[in-house]
């Protein structure tokens, strides 16, 4: 397996204002690591104010890491100037959570999937239109020649979301960004969304950073999951044995709080974490979820930040439960 | 939906305000082509503020229309012209050029005032002379005035030419010799006696007119009048070219006259360019920097953005009114400075709601799309940012454009507007200062505020009609 | 005698062309202290079906017809002013979708929540003792919806997602009402918020015997603490009944794929999608509204609109009640 | 952003806008050469009066010149034309600043002082007498009016309203001054009515006794009290009723009304007090731009108002008075911009804070 993003503890801090003249600093990432494979999928998992989406961010280099490192495909793009992103740019692509503001409102579907071929000069007005075309039968919008006269307004959030496929995809990216791509479109056509995405990487060998707050899509549309909390990742692993048999009482939490279809569910209380997330101004000291722990260990949890540790092959956990590992 | 601009025209034309204003302004704009075609373009100078263009009409007669509604025939104001004599007669006293204007006078009263006047007088020898003299319907005639063309003066050889530039004209209604001659026709045959003195404000009253034999004033005398011009020169060579006798009415033209004698529906039509240009110039510019300086402000951020919001902060903080007046009294009344001063001071309000609508549109997830594709920052300014706002800048710009009439027009009614350049607003600060509020010379003050509001109005109901496209709220309830 | 009966229920928004068929005869039972959940698509009319019960009539709304009965009485046919002092929040509350919007975002809390019990006691005790009373009032829904005390005197941009929409709910029990509509409560909220307060409203279905009608588009949450089930498609009840039922025994196509199209956690078994998209409400296919998208149609289902067949499941006495014609054993 | 933060923001921007004013103002005075011109015209003026009274006690012509030099070179210097306008025209801003404002040249006031400041004292109560009671009068209608609209948007009576707005907003307030003058003076005393006088602000003379003469005047602001109404209660209520109309369409208004609250609570404790802050902005705003407008208005109707001594000043080239009154134009705005910005935060919680 080779190795498309690498991202070396990677911190993305944000100035707010405070008070009359001070600013404090907003830790939206504060130290993540993580890599991603060619041709797969790593899902990030977590709730509002996680960093998730300034992960995904970052990952595009839509925002300037304050540190860390980020690798694609063997290069460092990390501090790359504006100028000199283009190459980037044309192999990284991005699936944005708004199928309404994402898309240009003034533009016809066939002019926002030329966009991104006017932008790198990419060939002559009959081979765009091919382009187009093909793109536009890769996320199975058809009639093609109708669909692409349509505007925006006229389509459905669904529909919408498979224009913004087809722009990301028409550059043939290696990378693509899929940012909540299905959170705001009706449970039912969310499915088909994520196959057609899922086919999409086994015809062109994309890979997906795939971030959600759905754990369940995570489970089945993806490779790998990464559980994040308060700017951090507080475990990764492969995508079943993460939900299997969680580690973190995070994980934990986050997987029994996912409601199933079950009429016994009605008849019992569903096991909850107490409190909300932490604020990302002044997070907690020690481990991030200690305050909201059911199994937190007094003098241990609230002092010393825990350490992403491998406990199983390829499963990484970031909690003083297993500090030695599970065998 | 193609493009904003499409967008906010196809809302404007399925609305019946806005396609009220679309046909004023159409309507507008036709009758400014026609302004320009039919009148030079210092149109203020060479004949708006030059009264002897305006001489021989008459002052503060309301339009020729009002009379319809009157009990009364009131006089029509006739000019009569002549560069041909009638008739040429050679007698023992020289050659006589005979002018001829036959008036059917059918009115109930007597003109406001008559006037003589010949242009381009040329002779060799002996100067020319001419006389003028009325044929009454009842036949009596009678000779009013006699005029000899000045001598040449010392050095000057023929041909001699005289009234070339400016006609010779002479107000015979207040000119003593011609009460002479009318206080004279009175004793003779109507044995009136009145003396010449008194009869000067008179004059036109006894000349279409009978004296009462009642009281002291007269009657006006209907039918054919016969007005005889004779020019008698000594050579043949000699000439007049133009010969001229105004019949002054009590009404006038479309709209009337003001205290000049000037024809207030040539200036009116004249103001209708003057306004657009005023209103659009202002507005495209302030509207145009405006937006820039927006996007720029708000997509650029950092300092230049503070630097921007900070200037427009204080510049559209300003209260307009006052500056307004003091800059225009200070750099002098030119159009253009006003024009000027306007777009300083209109854009930043402009770029303020430009800037939030750039921030709220940066804030969407469209313009991280369209980085993330490696689109530049002008690319997404220009395709992305603009389109969107385009709406709402056309809107602003209609909304700026009566905003800038009024101003303007505010201005000239305090007397600072630019006399080299008619407007609506000079017309009526004319009419105001001269009293024609106070004696009710309704034509003079109403029209030009009419045309003022009417015009703000326009843009207004554009900009109304527009209402949908700007405000999202308001626009038809998709299912 | 049901708690609320609701018969036939109409109501169409009118548009330039064809009026939109939001609610088209809508008719369910929902039994004291049970919590009915109403799932469907968006664009399925349940949202609508809401506004119709607490009759907030948008304006352009048309064709409101059929019966509403509640405890016993008709509420369609009061007065807007009857329906208005009689029914709203003293029978029937809501707790409305997305709580950011729905608190006026420049009065406090606390006063909000009080908002209808002073205007219910209103002229009944003096000023000040109706001020402590209705204060009392809103803390005792504070401790109960477990909000801290001080936030009564919060504006609403001071709380938290979690905490508005608790406030929403203290807001909808302060006249004691006997049926709460809760409309997409949990949609704007993270899962573990979402789980803490599906645990309220259970808790508080069980403690106050409150009815609930639970309007979601996601089936399995409806299962955290519905009673009985009803799928909603294209503005009319395709199928309705026990929860077990519906969930482990449904008969329409169209709730078995809405119950396969979700990811599931604890299996293997990978989710399936309805292709097509929901129909447009102003020209909704004949017979049934679902054939286009219905892998088993059949000619019929073209042609007639089925009727409600009634299948008994064995389980209990009610069963299921279906409007597909795979369920006419006589004509197939 | 902190409340103090914004407030000192907002307080700077105004100061700003002050001293901007300020500065235009000086320096097309002084670039243009307008002040220097003005100047040496006043010195010419006393030089001559000096001439003549010098003539009449001195004989010899050379020493009434040499005399004239002198007392031209100390005039020169008192108005400060010996040093160049960016020298003399900053020490006339700091005068300001402290509104120290100077003497008019002459304008005066009905005491027959020249000192602008008791000149302002006599002319802005008259201004605020008309400005306050239309903007009270106009604040009252398009309330009621805007909120009645607002509950029947589309209606027939809310077209006719936009209409009528949109008339309004095109309605210079001078021409519908005239057009009030021809309608109640001209037109009416031509049958004999006499309605409203057109201009002034006391009969001439006064009537006496204290009632007589507040009712002389009060009968005298009738007519720009009314104009002032009619061109901005059009615009002002279709505000009104934008801003209802907006604030109505909001969730937490149904949430109101399927409490059971009856409409008029609705109406004031979630509408009105939700739309209340854009709704006062307008108000302070329109009255702040209205003592500026006033200009206008006063000319028409002849109020010798600060409006009226404005126009004066420009037309007589009062540098002083202008620079002071125009000073003090800018001085009410931005107060009056300023309180709008305190107001605001005690209105909306969302910004006290944010």
């Amino acid at each position: 397996m080779t190795e498309l993003l690498r991202i070396e503890d990677l911190r993305v801090h944000f100035q707010a204002r405070k008070g009359l003249i001070g600013t404090i600093p907003v830790k939206a990432l504060d130290g993540v690591s993580l890599t991603l494979e060619k041709g797969k999928t790593l899902a990030v998992v977590g709730e509002s104010g996680s960093g998730k989406t300034t992960l995904g961010r970052a990952a595009l280099r839509l925002v300037k890491p304050t540190g860390g490192r980020i690798f694609f495909d063997g290069e460092d793009v990390t501090n790359l100037p504006d100028s000199k992103l283009k190459k980037f740019r044309r192999r990284a692509q991005g699936v944005f959570q708004d199928p309404y503001s994402s898309l240009d409102a003034f533009m016809s579907v066939s002019q926002i999937l030329e966009e991104p071929l006017a932008i790198h000069s990419i060939g002559n007005a009959r081979e765009r239109t091919d382009m187009i075309h093909h793109a536009l039968q890769d996320v199975r919008l058809s009639p093609v020649e109708e669909m692409a006269a349509k505007y925006p307004h006229m389509l459905s959030g669904g529909l919408r979301q498979r224009v913004g496929l087809a722009r990301a995809l028409i550059l043939r990216p290696d990378f693509i960004l899929a940012d909540e791509p299905v959170s705001m479109i009706d449970a039912s056509s969310r499915t088909e969304i994520l196959y057609l995405m899922r086919d999409l990487q086994d015809t062109y060998g994309i890979g997906f950073l795939y971030i959600t707050h759905d754990i369940a899509t995570a489970r089945h549309f993806s490779d790998r999951i990464a559980v994040m909390y308060a700017g951090r990742i507080v475990e990764i692993g492969p995508a079943e044995q993460i939900v299997d048999e969680p580690l973190h009482p995070y994980t934990v939490a986050l997987i029994k709080a996912v409601p199933e279809p079950d009429p016994a569910n009605r008849l019992r209380q569903r096991p909850v974490i107490p409190g909300e997330p932490p604020s990302p101004t002044e997070p907690p000291t020690g481990c991030r979820f200690h305050p909201r722990c059911p199994s937190a260990i007094e003098g241990t949890c609230e002092v010393i930040d825990p350490p992403l540790i491998e406990v199983r092959p390829g499963h990484h956990v970031a909690c003083h439960l297993w500090p030695e590992g599970v065998h | 939906m193609r493009g904003g601009l499409q967008t906010a025209l196809t809302e404007l034309l399925s609305s019946t305000t806005g396609k009220v204003g679309v046909t004023f302004f159409l309507v507008m704009l036709l009758i400014s082509l026609y302004a320009i075609i039919t009148n030079p373009l210092d149109f203020g100078t060479r004949l708006w503020n030059n009264p002897a263009a305006w001489a021989d009409n008459p002052k503060n007669v309301p339009p020729a229309w009002t009379g319809i509604f009157e009990g009364s025939r009131r006089v029509n104001h006739t000019v009569f012209e002549a560069s041909e004599p009638t008739e040429v007669r050679n007698t023992t006293r020289g050659i006589e050029s005979v002018y001829t204007f036959n008036v059917d006078y059918t009115f109930d009263e007597a003109p406001t005032f008559t006037s003589f006047s010949i242009q381009n007088v040329t002779y060799h020898g002996s100067p020319p002379s001419t006389s003028v003299s009325v044929m009454r319907p009842d036949g009596r005639s009678l000779s009013l005035y006699r005029f000899v063309v000045p001598a040449p003066r010392n050095g000057e050889t023929p041909p001699i030419l005289r009234y070339q530039q400016t006609p010779f004209r002479v107000h015979l209604s207040g000119e003593p010799s011609v009460a002479v001659n009318v206080a004279q026709f009175l004793q003779d045959e109507f044995q009136v006696n009145i003396s010449s003195s008194r009869l000067v404000g008179d004059i036109d009253e006894a000349v279409f007119g009978i004296p009462d034999t009642q009281g002291g004033g007269f009657q006006p005398l209907k039918g054919e009048y016969q007005i005889v011009v004779v020019a008698r020169s000594q050579n043949e060579r000699d000439s007049i070219e133009g010969v001229k006798f105004v019949l002054g009415g009590s009404q006038f033209g479309m709209m009337g006259t003001d205290s000049t004698g000037r024809d207030l529906a040539r200036g009116l039509i004249f103001g209708f360019p003057v306004a657009l240009a005023i209103g659009l110039i202002t507005a495209v510019m302030a509207t145009v920097i405006g937006t820039t300086m927006g996007i720029i402000s708000g997509y650029t951020g950092g300092k230049t953005d503070i630097l921007i919001q900070r200037f427009s902060d204080v510049l559209s903080n300003i209260p307009l009114l006052p500056i307004l007046l003091f800059l225009a009294f200070i750099l002098g009344q030119k159009l253009w400075i006003v024009i000027a001063i306007l777009i300083v001071f209109g854009w930043p309000g402009m770029a303020i709601v430009i800037r939030s609508m750039v921030l709220q549109i940066r804030s969407g997830q469209l313009v991280e799309a369209s980085i993330s594709l490696g689109a530049s920052r002008w690319r997404i300014m220009l395709r992305h940012i603009f389109p969107q706002m385009a709406p709402f800048v056309f809107a602003q710009m209609i909304f700026f454009t009566p905003a800038a009439i009024l101003a303007e027009a505010g201005l000239s009614f305090l007397g600072l507007g630019d006399p080299s350049i008619p407007t609506w607003g000079q017309i009526l600060d004319q009419g105001f200062r001269t009293g024609a509020v106070y004696v009710g010379y309704w034509w003079w003050v109403m029209p030009p505020g009419i045309l003022i509001v009417l015009t703000a109005l326009t843009f207004v109901l554009i900009a109304l009609g527009m209402e949908r496209v700007v405000d999202p709220r308001l626009r038809t309830v998709r299912q | 005698m049901s708690l609320l009966d609701v018969r036939d229920l109409h109501m169409h928004y009118a548009t330039q062309g064809d009026p939109v068929r939001a609610v088209d005869g809508i008719s369910f039972q929902l039994e004291k202290g049970q919590a009915l959940g109403i799932v469907g698509e968006s664009g399925s009319g349940k949202t609508s079906l809401s506004l119709a019960l607490m009759r907030l009539l948008p304006s352009n709304a048309t064709g409101y017809r059929g019966q509403v009965v509640l405890e016993g009485e008709d509420i369609v046919a009061l007065r807007d002013e009857e329906f208005r002092r009689l029914v709203r929040w003293r029978k029937m509350s809501m707790v409305f979708q997305g709580a950011m919007n729905s608190l006026n975002p420049v009065l406090k809390v606390g006063h909000q929540v009080a908002e209808p019990f002073l205007e219910e006691n209103k002229g009944q005790k003096g000023k000040k003792n109706l001020r402590k009373e209705a204060k009392e009032r809103v803390l005792e829904l504070f401790d109960l919806v477990r909000l801290p005390r001080e936030a009564v005197d919060r504006y609403p941009h001071e709380l938290s997602g979690g905490m508005k929409q608790r406030v929403m709910i203290a807001m909808s029990l302060v006249l004691d009402p006997s049926l709460v509509i809760l409309d997409e409560p949990t949609s704007a909220l993270d899962v573990s918020i979402q789980a803490q307060m599906m645990n309220l409203l259970k808790d508080l279905k069980r403690d106050l015997g409150i009815s609930f009608i639970f309007i979601t588009h996601d089936i399995a949450l409806a299962s955290d603490i519905c009673d009985r089930i009803a799928v909603m498609y294209a503005g009319e009840i395709v199928e309705i009944g026990n929860a077990e039922d519906m969930l482990l025994r449904p008969q329409h196509p169209y709730t078995q794929k809405l119950l396969n199209s979700i990811p599931r956690l604890e299996s293997n078994e990978a989710p399936q999608f309805i292709p097509g998209a929901p129909p447009d409400l102003t020209d909704p296919p004949t017979g049934c509204r679902f054939h286009p998208r219905c892998p088993f149609a059949f000619e019929r289902c073209d042609r007639e609109s089925p009727p409600v067949f009634t299948i008994q499941m064995g389980t209990n006495e009610e069963g299921l009640m279906t409007r597909c014609w795979l369920l006419d054993k006589e004509k197939r | 952003m902190s409340i103090a933060k914004t407030l000192a923001i907002r307080g700077l921007t105004l100061v700003g806008v002050l001293f901007a004013v300020l500065v235009m103002v000086v320096v097309s005075l002084g670039w243009t050469g307008f002040s220097d011109r003005m100047l040496t015209a006043i010195v010419n003026e006393e030089v001559r009066g000096l001439r003549q009274g010098l003539a009449q006690t001195i004989r010899d012509v050379d020493e009434i010149e040499q005399a004239i030099q002198e007392q031209r070179q100390e005039l020169e210097a008192s108005y400060g034309l010996d040093r160049p306008w960016l020298v003399r025209l900053p020490q006339m801003i700091w005068r300001v600043i402290r509104l120290d404002l100077g003497e008019a040249r002459t304008l005066k006031t009905a005491e027959g002082s020249s000192s602008i400041t008791s000149l302002i004292g006599e002319r802005l109560p008259r201004t605020m007498l008309l400005v306050t009671t239309a903007s009270a009068i106009t604040a009252v209608f398009g309330l009621f009016l805007g909120v009645k609209l607002a509950t029947r948007v589309g209606s027939r009576s809310d077209r006719i309203a936009s209409l009528f707005a949109a008339t309004s907003n095109a309605l210079p307030a001078w021409w519908a001054g005239i057009l009030m003058i021809l309608l109640t003076y001209v037109i009416l005393s031509t049958f004999g009515v006499r309605v409203f006088p057109p201009g002034g602000m006391y009969s001439a003379p006064p009537p006496e006794g204290g009632l007589a003469r507040l009712l002389d005047l009060l009968w005298h602001a009738a007519l720009p009290v009314i104009t002032m109404v009619l061109i901005s209660a059009g615009s002002w209520t279709y505000v009104v009723r934008t801003m209802v109309m907006n604030t109505a369409q909001e969730d937490f208004v149904t949430v109101a009304r399927a409490k059971g609250l009856p409409e008029g609570t609705v109406m004031r404790n979630h509408i009105l007090r939700v739309a209340a802050p854009p709704i006062l902005t307008g108000l302070i705003l329109g009255l702040a731009s209205s003592v500026g407008g006033a200009i206008l208005t006063e000319t028409v109707f002849n109020w010798p108002g600060m409006g009226r001594l404005y126009y004066d000043a420009i037309l007589s080239a009062d540098e002083t008075v202008v620079v002071a009154l125009t000073f003090m134009f800018t001085l009410i705005y931005v107060t009056a911009r300023f309180i709008l910005e305190v107001l605001y935060i005690v209105v909306d919680p969302r910004v006290r804070y944010s």
